[in-house]
């Protein structure tokens, strides 16, 4: 160690405290609401082809949480998270990466999964838990997950995948790969010992991860101010050594810029970047949340004006790269689209019996084999009482 | 006496204690104005303040450690973990921390006032991440006392009890009864022992335990059973640790036939402690092998709930397997 | 065959794995330079490096879930808990996602690759904080394996067999036997069955089990028997989960007695799971109750060791009331 | 909460990180090796009792530390923890409080129990494990407690003290006491979950505690630069929007200084405050460790030349507050004391059986007195191997 410790720190003889807000932190902004771009601002790199793809994500994000929500409330499906006014943080994430990133979400990312080509049908049979379902219908909606799409699984337990996040990308730059890990989380995960654990990690042993804040307000029914003091988390960044930024959530182009420089950096530099995106959560936490038991509607009317998408439309019509029959006919066609993916998917059965058992371990021990067979003999006997699965058992 | 529901019942229990012990502080994760994601605290920061009914930051750890030191300091801290499948962040803080801090001390300190209230259990379509019934990882800890009611007139004699008594207590409240079980419920302040099972049902055949919202499936096949002529015994355990030996002995020495169910898996679960230790105390006067109705040995599952469970076919079946065995 | 105390064997087998996998990485606090607090990692660091052989900041739930997303990933991490006793803080990165992360994902992600090595168990003096034996906590969680080497010759075999398996495996290592356990081991590779529990002695009237450090207290207590002329069958279990029920049963079926012995305290230990499947599966075998020889039901102590610990002699008391009920 | 977050902070229209190491955070010094002031400086509230009594404790600190390591080596206790070089952090720490502050220290703090009179017997008991150690003989040396004089009994499980402490002194704020918590932590220790926890909850439920972090440079073999990133923990408190001060840990009157400091801010806001005391851990990590496996005898060498309590000494000898001659009539005393202690505490015995079962509740459970009952049985039986308790049992 540098055992000079005293001599790095500049010496005072007055006991002062270190104020607790002394790191100004700014934050970053690209497009204005209206479309236009901040004078001299710098733009990330996007043609119309990356605009057109990240703009086309966001509009199937909107109306799949929609029709979802809707889908919720008819009773067809058991839950469901919208991530309403906050798309852009997800979907901008993934355009500023390469397909070969692995994307390490919280649980309202599914934006990036759809930037990466996850299809309308995955996403349904997740929801139905049904035996097309990749997770075998073990989860609950919107816990998805695909290894081809270098996407992991989603896990309920919050803050866990910081850690792994760090382990993850220490194992790609270990294999010499160009790639790097994006962490997702909430301003209220970014409270769990796990992200504490996480970035000090990566910073010591030079991970190339990108940890992505999501600071949305609120964690389910708590404010921002109870959550933590100060007016951020990117504070954090500093007492961990790491290269920080503060961006606006809401604007498609400031996340895509901060995510193609962080990308850049973590790569080259392999070690890892913290960004805190501020948005706000428009809609409720979940389908089982009430959020007019916390807030008002006045302070949710004042953050619809910043509507993330509305923002990357009025720049798509002002750069020439997208008029409003595209609009319409797109909205109308993912409506379209969803509503009979609810039809197909609610039919699917369930998954078979043997998937109670498989994948707890590589193989089943024999413990468990003599459980299932037990089961079986059981279900047989009264095979009113297991609708779903007596008449499948071999 | 007033009808209430399991919330309702655990509702009044807070505002009981908190209306008799102003050093009684409840918090945890949206615990604070909007009473929590069950509401289990609602009306409670309204009525004793922000300072004594509080959000806490999203960390389970810093939740029970928190706890830990106001409890150390002579409160009463009341934490809630939102779902019992959140409680692992804090582990270390309830099984080094909280069930050793008199031990280790000689004494000097104890967080005897300390509770923690967490909803657990199935069968509410949460899969593996808000179903489970994490009461046996605790049960291997001397210092801790755990406890979980069958129903709100448990609930509320019961928590009060927990609050109360000079040792930490974790409280299991089963969530899938939160809003289905109602029940009489007195206004009135009263208690109902800890470390005691209750005999909820005088039999002869057999004996079967249960706990928490277990309780209501035994019943339903003993229900079965005595439609075959079956009486059965049917005990509450209500305290699982330190738990009633003598209570479930004698019951099982007089039927001679023991069926023990959870909803956990079967492998060390508690289930496993109770067979272990009443096959010695009854060894001479069991006339079957104790039977362990539970989870399969797989994390909770979502699309297959139904089949995965320990549900009442499944305990019927081994009443009668253990009649006829 | 060389002279190995155990922790050369373990060594050795960590040095084996290292040479023959590039992507294995040990990593956990003062494992790196210094090669670990009982050298266990001594010399790797400077044999493959320090990306491969590392110190990591002190936070157990980060050293977990750094290991977690190393193994997903697709490296073959293995990561050292100090102690046993510190492995609490990172009880929701093994038993929520390192257990859960297969089943979960459907198979789309896996952390097979995982190993955890943590030095376990009493008997240095070392009271509540350096003694507990904790594989009872992690035995209710399907998706681990937990194994536990009783020897120099067992630890290399097991712990190689531990590292290849494709689920992540807890290794509990006896540090009382660590400099004291010597033995032959060969240089080569050779593997141990996960799973499997050995019979290191044949007899006829009654059953002997125990893993890891207890093992020589159960050798001890069967000579005492024997020069009673009673003929004890001593099994080691090796693996805690899955645990090998057909070798215990069909000994126990054999001899129709049976004592289990375990360091940590009786109540919902392992030993409980064992006596409950064991009287379930010989029932009509067992001419005497199955009796626990184990800890007391109170934190590991310190000034009282000696009175408080499952030794040979409790056991032999054990054996002998089982042979005379 | 603040919907405007936006608005908090400057905006800026180019992507750029906030470097890790962006806040300067000075270093507090006062007095000199020399035993001189440093000019300008700003002085403790310290007067001749309380110096003296300050420089008699460190002084009985140095010599318990050296005479227990030598009993250790003797193999007449079994463990032995010094905390050579870094004294004045504990001392001091207890020298700027009140007695009705609570204590919540790691282990390496035996000076502050010291300060508040814990006396030599209670020390040795402890050591001894025997009857008369009020922790009755359950916890390894070293790991001492007192109620009476507010020093809470430590525990082995790094980091767990941190938020009991914003809990403890969250209690003593709300029955509305003049009264503090300190909880001390090694720059090890502050990288477990339970520092992030700890710190963020006291920031936002304004505890009153002063966390203060020893960082000496290693965590046993761990150097602090394989701890963290950055030149200390300090900017971490920037990250809890909380008063931060780092200090020169060898300084007992910048120690006093920002404790006195602290303590006053933490009782008038009601609000935690971080310190960290910079210094070196001149001896082993315990008897059980050797730091020569890990680090030079150069580097050791070179903070040698920084003792905080010779630096001590040398100022009181300025102030005429203290000579020669006293100095050697206090080592030659203190050794004798405690060599006559040792002498007096091995011979002590253990704690009676009962002790076994006691504490574990607050009364105890009918399987444990059963448990109990057995157990006396079967002494009862052996006596010869049981030959600590046989003859004591009724
Ligand atoms: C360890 C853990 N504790 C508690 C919960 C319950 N829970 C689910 S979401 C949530 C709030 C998360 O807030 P934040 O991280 O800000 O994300 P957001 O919902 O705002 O996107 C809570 C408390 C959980 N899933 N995991
Ligand atoms: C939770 C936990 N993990 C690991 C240990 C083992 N351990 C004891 S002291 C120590 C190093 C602590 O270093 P630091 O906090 O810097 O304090 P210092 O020893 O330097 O005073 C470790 C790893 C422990 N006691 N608790
Ligand atoms: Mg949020
Ligand atoms: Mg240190």
């Amino acid at each position: 160690m540098n055992t000079d410790i005293y001599s790095e720190s500049p010496v005072v003889h007055q006991p002062a405290f270190i104020d607790g807000h002394s790191v100004e932190i700014p934050i970053l902004k690209i497009l204005k609401q209206d479309g236009s771009i901040y004078e001299n601002a710098t733009m990330p790199e996007i043609d119309q082809a990356l605009a057109t793809k990240t703009y086309k994500t966001l509009a199937f994000h909107r109306v799949l949480d929609e029709r979802m929500v809707a889908a919720q409330r008819q009773g067809r499906i058991s839950f469901y998270m919208a991530a309403l006014g906050e798309e852009a943080a997800s979907v901008g994430g993934a355009a500023g990466l390469k397909d070969q990133d692995m994307i390490m979400a919280q649980y309202r990312e599914q934006g990036a999964l759809m930037f990466r080509g996850f299809s309308l049908e995955n996403f349904m049979n997740q929801m139905f838990s049904n035996e097309k379902d990749l997770g075998k219908g073990r989860q609950m909606p919107i816990h998805y997950g695909s290894n081809e799409l270098n996407y992991m699984t989603i896990s309920s337990p919050l803050g866990t995948q910081i850690p792994q996040a760090a382990g993850y990308a220490y194992g790609q730059k270990m294999q010499g790969l160009d790639a790097v890990t994006i962490c997702y989380f909430g301003e209220g995960a970014a409270s769990e010992g796990d992200f504490h654990a996480g970035l000090n990690m990566a910073a010591v042993h030079q991970s190339p991860v990108i940890f992505f804040c999501r600071n949305n307000g609120y964690a389910i029914s708590t404010p921002s101010d109870e959550q933590y003091v100060g007016n951020g988390i990117a504070s954090r960044g500093v007492g961990y050594g790491m290269k920080t930024l503060r961006i606006d959530g809401n604007d498609i182009l400031a996340v895509i810029a901060a995510v193609q420089l962080a990308r850049e950096y973590a790569v080259k530099e392999g070690k890892p970047v913290l960004i805190e995106a501020m948005s706000y959560r428009l809609g409720a936490h979940s389908t089982s949340d009430d959020p007019s038991g916390y807030r008002t509607r006045e302070e949710e009317a004042k953050w619809q004006e910043h509507d993330p998408i509305l923002r990357m439309k009025n720049w798509m019509l002002a750069q020439g790269w997208w008029d409003e029959a595209q609009e319409t006919a797109l909205f109308e066609k993912l409506r379209d689209d969803v509503l009979a993916a609810v039809k197909v998917s609610e039919k699917i059965d369930k998954p078979p019996v043997e998937d109670l058992i498989t994948d707890v371990y590589d193989q089943a021990p024999p413990l468990l084999q003599s459980q299932f067979e037990q089961l079986k003999e059981h279900i047989k006997k009264y095979p009113d009482a297991y609708p779903f699965t007596a008449g499948r058992i071999k | 006496m007033a009808q209430m529901n399991l919330l309702q019942a655990i509702n009044n229990a807070l505002d009981t204690v908190m209306a008799e012990n102003d050093r009684a502080v409840c918090f945890g994760e949206d615990v604070g104005h909007f009473g929590g994601v069950f509401r289990a605290t609602s009306g409670l920061q309204e009525k004793y303040g922000k300072n004594r009914c509080f959000n806490t930051p999203l960390v389970e750890q810093g939740v029970i450690g928190f706890a830990n030191g106001l409890a150390a300091q002579g409160s009463t801290p009341i934490a809630e973990i939102q779902f019992a499948d959140y409680i692992f962040p804090a582990f270390d803080q309830i099984v080094n921390e909280s069930a050793k801090f008199r031990y280790r001390s000689g004494n000097e300190f104890d967080v005897g006032k300390l509770t923690i209230r967490t909803p657990y259990g199935g069968g509410i379509a949460g899969g593996l991440y808000h179903s489970q019934s994490p009461e046996a990882y605790f049960a291997h800890t001397p210092g801790l006392k755990l406890v979980v009611p069958r129903n709100p007139y448990q609930a509320k004699g019961l928590l009060l009890a927990s609050i109360r008594d000079d040792n930490p207590v974790i409280f299991f409240e089963p969530k899938r009864l939160y809003r289905a079980s109602v029940g009489e419920v007195p206004e009135e302040d009263y208690q109902l022992p800890l470390g005691k099972a209750e005999v909820v049902q005088q039999g002869s055949d057999i004996t079967l335990l249960a706990w928490g919202a277990q309780m209501e499936i035994v019943e339903k096949a003993a229900e079965l059973a005595s439609a075959d002529g079956i009486s059965c015994e049917i005990i509450d355990l209500r305290t699982i640790l330190p738990w009633d030996i003598e209570t479930v002995a004698n019951s099982v020495m007089k039927t001679g036939r023991f069926v023990v169910s959870q909803e956990a898996p079967l492998t060390a679960g508690f289930a496993s402690e109770i067979a272990a230790t009443i096959q010695q105390e009854c060894f001479l006067h069991l006339e079957a092998p104790i039977a362990r109705v539970c989870g399969m040995d797989t994390p909770y599952p979502l699309a297959l709930e139904k089949e995965y469970v320990a549900d009442h076919l499944k305990i019927y079946e081994a009443i009668k397997n253990s009649m006829t065995y």
